[in-house]
């Protein structure tokens, strides 16, 4: 197990082991070489590997994701990064269009194992579009796999798998957690599973990335001060769904909450509560609630505490879904 | 190079040139002449299966076979295109059985071919997006051979006028031009994106765009197949050496109707095809052939006996084309399985399985 | 009231109509000058108005949007023509970071009131990228509003209330009913309000665009041959979603379904599965149904009418429904 | 002009250009002088205010002083500008109170004043966004003047050199050209994307792009302000004449950290930035003020003086900069009532009314 690393360790870790795995694993972006990225989850990369495996490239996120399909296509592994939720729009086109579909449209000839990571969500006092989680863009997306990590042995762990597996998986960093420490280990799940962070009877809560943290400190603190047990399931995987524990959980609580960061309206939160509804009709004593932010942009720093669901707003769903 | 090259006149008068030329033997100019006969003939029998229903559409590539054949030509084996959805004629080279391009516009498959059997990518609709996969496949090529040696090998990528507009397409020559990509952009300037003429997308030959990006811009008559032979082997040569990317634009006409399903009447007018129609690109080397004797009527009905066998193969061979079972859409949305997927196809089979099909 | 008309030709008459009106309204987008677009929904206006108020654009659809976002800062109203949903994905970025951000971001300085029509929907077997409804997408993002019409009476208001509205607009046309007649007149609802096209007491069925139509015939057909009655809401608006009425009928069959063409998983059926769970959660006697397309991208024509939903099998889905 | 346009060399000696020169009198030039002076404080400041906790973030302008004051000081009152987040000394031109640009900084507001109060938009942060919209801009005000006549007033567009490799700053070109818009591209080469050096953009420099889209591309010494003014007066002059767009490289460099979370060391030599402070764009015009005596030390104390007093005073006025209320971020999401923000605004001010603000 050794010494706690950060997630953004755990992370440059994975992908220094993957390009030691296997050569066909590139890494691309802007400021991914010298610099190490601006989170430095790509740091010593380069110095490694140099030009011919670690790309800095234009300012040009169309250009990066546009490029690593054709590397895809000779053969190559690519694990792209995007700077920055916000900027990963001008990529849009080439991931719904063209990484997305090239494997359904090839009719299954022509696979595109590329990775792209991006830095998500908010909480880091930071300017505008730096803070943003755009996980229902892409889990509306046939063909792309989503995940997301919530520490740094899932991220080391998932990461790897990430960029073995034959599709394109969308891998989001949940950058207010990269200073997060956590000894890296053995994962029971596969990159695909859900998992039980902390079993409890009275309400099932369901959440990813950076609201996993904020939701076990809720279970806690809803244990000491009113003696309540919140079952809480990380996610893990966006696209797949993994929702069997979500619905054996449910069966018993009777009671639901999905939390994210992203705006409620059209969130991912949605489809969860819907297949909640559907496959626990009859167990659910109260309708599943969401928490998220509102249906507005992301706000100034200054504002964000308010944008963003707390442990306090979390526990007061949790108290309405019990008092329904 | 800022005039046209033309190594063929309208006439079928051969031209010289310095720094682009081709040695070609008469076998050569005839298999030139072929590929041009068959793959009109390809397109208009195309033309034909879409008028009688059973093609949903058909983007004409007629009177850019010189400008799909010259290039496609200029190829060899192990380098690499990637193409529009007008590219029939370097599908053609490539030896893309024509019947899969039938199957995409039919309808029963969104690609229809391996592209790693043919070193051709699949069509791409959504304008311009292939460009950057170009670029990214040739700095794969690059990384193959090792970063500082010659790639060995080069990659094409085909886009129109139109296309020249999206920022993609830029950000392609950008990338292209910092990597030293073995890239060959080959701009078929046809003159039109569906109604919107030339001067809606530049207000200089498309050619120069190149220079503002450091790589050299190439013109050339796209309707003289030996011409566009000739300057796109010498820049798949140059990728291929290792002296990076170039810019071709093939200045030619789209004689036809954007697709089948445009009525170009409303925005052009009759004239203007009658000028082009005196460049067509078979014409030419019909005239030369038979004035220099390298090719003569008897071969001339031959080459047109196996377009109209080649069609009546087509023809049949589009209409015995099976509709995809419904299973398809899900077969391969992923390449590893994928739980959802896989229950809905479950739910899906036991639908249909209940008689909704 | 006069002759029936197709939505095309009304949609026609709308900006005939808007650009007599207000000399700032422009139109531009590919192809819609001389060529009047390529369901001629521009037609004649290139004649009336010139090159200075529409515009026929490079080939560019960032372009398009950014351009119409300048425009709008300098007081014009660009209605924008997207030329088919499957490449509205270029102008992403400059629609969710630029559009839709805008007004917010200049605290209310800045109204950008440009309209972008999309013909969007299957059923015409065309070629792939053509046949696409991108409506989640934007519905998640704030700052827009997105709206859809199912025949020409609405296709014309609708859209002459789209162009004088001060914030940006989607306006998805269903372009495979752009050849259905109607007659045109006054529509009693504002632009972002639902409405009961076929009252009944049996199941609820929810639907927007393209599906209203089949909803119809669903209706028709289960009431002919099982005597079922089926409340048909044309939703309209998407965002904002006006659900009122939705509730009110769920309150009285106990029942919904939700009908959309895009695929189910974190479709626009989630968020209005949710609401109607959350809101009717005490007179709900059965999950409410999603009916659309599946997870996988759009697939070649001879497959869409699988893909897509149709009478039978929305008709399977209110089976199940009253199963349940 | 292939090369760099220079008026006033590092050394403080006046060059003249037989196409590009200013007429500058005394005064001006004294004005070109305080406002340099006076951005690079109210850059500095806001440096100290982010190292203090009280701003966010802060990108600095260090070095770019000329480019942006000999820029903004070309613009008239009604002509537009549209600036990235790095135009601190181009707002102060346009009179926005650099109040509003900590304001964004600390996060108070993501805009900070109304743009059409100064004919400056709000900073863009996802990079080359704003040169569409200043195309667009421009082409309403051709359409304002009509468009057969000039259009009178001038757009200008800044970006950086990391810019230029993104497909929308590409595709203003395109739209410039081909609608022949009264828009001035500026590009601040600093030579710098963060860590990346401008050949990770392009292979040649950059002014060349413009010729690939048929516009002039000009290139300036970025650290000459008479030059920058000249260059920029000339090309504003252009557009509001209706000869349409061109482009501007001001040849700078980026003398601090890309913002204040970046640490340049990792990435770039002590000795470039040796070499460029030689060329500091203030210490020239200080010395040429001095040699011709248009500006003494009491003028520069005095300069000195009102920059102490504006870094007091924005200090001040940054720490006194109210937060926002909770319900600000509803207030503007729509311009037009929006239930679904009513509905979420409601339950806010509920939830927040029983205390958990
Ligand atoms: C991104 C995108 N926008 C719009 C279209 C619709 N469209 C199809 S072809 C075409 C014109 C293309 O013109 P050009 O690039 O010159 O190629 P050509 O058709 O002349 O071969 C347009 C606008 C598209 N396919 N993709
Ligand atoms: C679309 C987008 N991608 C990435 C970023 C992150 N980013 C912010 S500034 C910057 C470098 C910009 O370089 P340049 O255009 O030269 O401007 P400079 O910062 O030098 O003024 C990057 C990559 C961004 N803001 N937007
Ligand atoms: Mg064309
Ligand atoms: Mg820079």
């Amino acid at each position: 197990m050794g010494e706690p690393v950060t997630l953004a360790a755990a992370l440059n870790q994975a992908l220094h082991d993957a390009m030691d795995d296997d050569p066909k694993v590139l890494v691309m972006g802007e400021d991914v070489g010298r610099l190490g990225g601006v989170f430095r989850v790509t740091e010593g990369l380069h110095a490694k590997h140099t030009d011919a495996r670690v790309i800095d490239t234009p300012l040009s996120e169309s250009g990066i994701v546009g490029a690593a399909i054709g590397l895809a296509m000779r053969g190559y592994r690519p694990v792209c990064e995007i700077q920055f939720d916000g900027f990963v729009f001008p990529a849009f086109d080439q991931i719904t269009t063209q990484l997305a579909k090239m494997h359904a449209r090839s009719d299954g000839a022509t696979r595109l194992p590329v990775t792209i990571r991006i830095p998500y969500g908010g909480g880091i006092g930071a300017v505008e579009h730096h803070s943003e989680s755009p996980e229902a863009y892409f889990a509306h997306t046939a063909g792309l796999r989503i995940v997301t990590c919530s520490h740094a042995r899932d991220g080391y762990q998932m990461l790897r798998q990430a960029i073995t597996c034959d599709d394109p998986v969308i891998f989001l960093e949940p950058k207010r957690r990269y200073w997060d420490k956590a000894e890296l280990g053995d994962v029971g799940e596969g990159l695909f599973q859900s998992r039980v962070v902390r079993a409890g009877g009275d309400v099932t809560v369901v959440c990813y990335g950076p609201m996993v943290r904020t939701c076990l400190e809720v279970a806690g603190l809803a244990h000491e001060e009113d003696g309540l047990s919140l079952e809480v399931i990380d996610l893990r995987s966006l696209s797949p769904l993994d929702l069997g524990p979500v619905f054996d959980s449910v069966a018993r609580t009777g009671r639901a909450i999905v939390v994210h960061e992203a705006p409620v309206f059209g969130g991912l939160g949605a489809e969860i509560a819907t297949r909640i509804s559907e496959k626990c009709f009859f167990s659910l004593e109260a309708p599943v609630l969401r928490v998220g932010a509102p249906h507005a942009p992301y706000p100034p720093s200054k504002l964000e505490h308010h944008y963003l669901p707390d442990v306090d707003r979390i526990l007061d769903a949790v108290d309405t879904v019990r008092g329904m | 190079m800022s005039e046209l090259l033309q190594l063929l006149t309208p006439e079928g008068q051969r031209l010289h040139h310095p720094d682009y030329d081709v040695d070609i033997s008469g076998e050569e100019l005839r298999g030139l002449y072929r590929d041009m006969v068959l793959v009109r003939r390809l397109d208009t029998e195309a033309h034909a299966l879409q008028r009688q229903g059973e093609l949903g559409l058909w983007p004409p590539l007629l009177g850019q076979e010189a400008a799909q054949i010259g290039a496609g030509r200029a190829l060899r084996p192990d380098d690499y295109a990637f193409p529009t959805y007008r590219e029939h004629g370097v599908a053609w080279t490539r030896g893309v059985d024509p019947v899969s391009l039938l199957a995409l516009f039919r309808g029963v498959t969104n690609g229809g071919y391996d592209p790693t059997d043919h070193g051709f990518a699949l069509p791409t609709i959504v304008i311009g997006d292939q460009t950057l996969h170009a670029v990214g496949y040739a700095m794969g090529v690059q990384r193959d051979a090792g970063l500082d040696s010659p790639p060995g090998s080069g990659v094409i990528s085909f886009f129109g006028d139109g296309a020249s507009s999206q920022g993609d397409v830029n950000e392609a020559f950008v990338w292209a031009a910092v990597n030293n990509a073995p890239v060959v952009f080959f701009c078929q300037n046809n003159q039109w994106a569906i109604s919107q003429p030339l001067s809606r997308q530049t207000r200089i030959p498309l050619y120069r765009r190149a220079e503002g990006f450091g790589c050299p811009g190439l013109r050339v008559d796209g309707n003289d197949v030996l011409a566009v032979l000739a300057i796109t082997r010498a820049a798949l040569d140059r990728a291929r050496r290792g002296d990076g990317p170039s810019l071709i634009e093939a200045y030619t006409y789209r004689m036809g109707a954007h697709t089948t399903s445009d009525d170009p009447t409303r925005y052009r007018v009759e004239t203007e095809l009658e000028q082009w129609r005196l460049k067509d690109p078979i014409e030419r080397v019909r005239a030369y052939l038979l004035r220099t004797g390298a090719g003569d009527r008897a071969f001339m009905d031959e080459v047109d006996q196996q377009a109209d066998d080649m069609a009546a193969r087509l023809r049949q061979a589009c209409r015995d084309l099976p509709d995809p079972a419904p299973d398809a859409m899900f077969a391969h949305v992923y390449a590893e399985p994928q739980d959802l997927v896989q229950q809905e196809q479950r739910w899906w089979r036991e639908y249909l399985g209940a008689d909704h099909g």
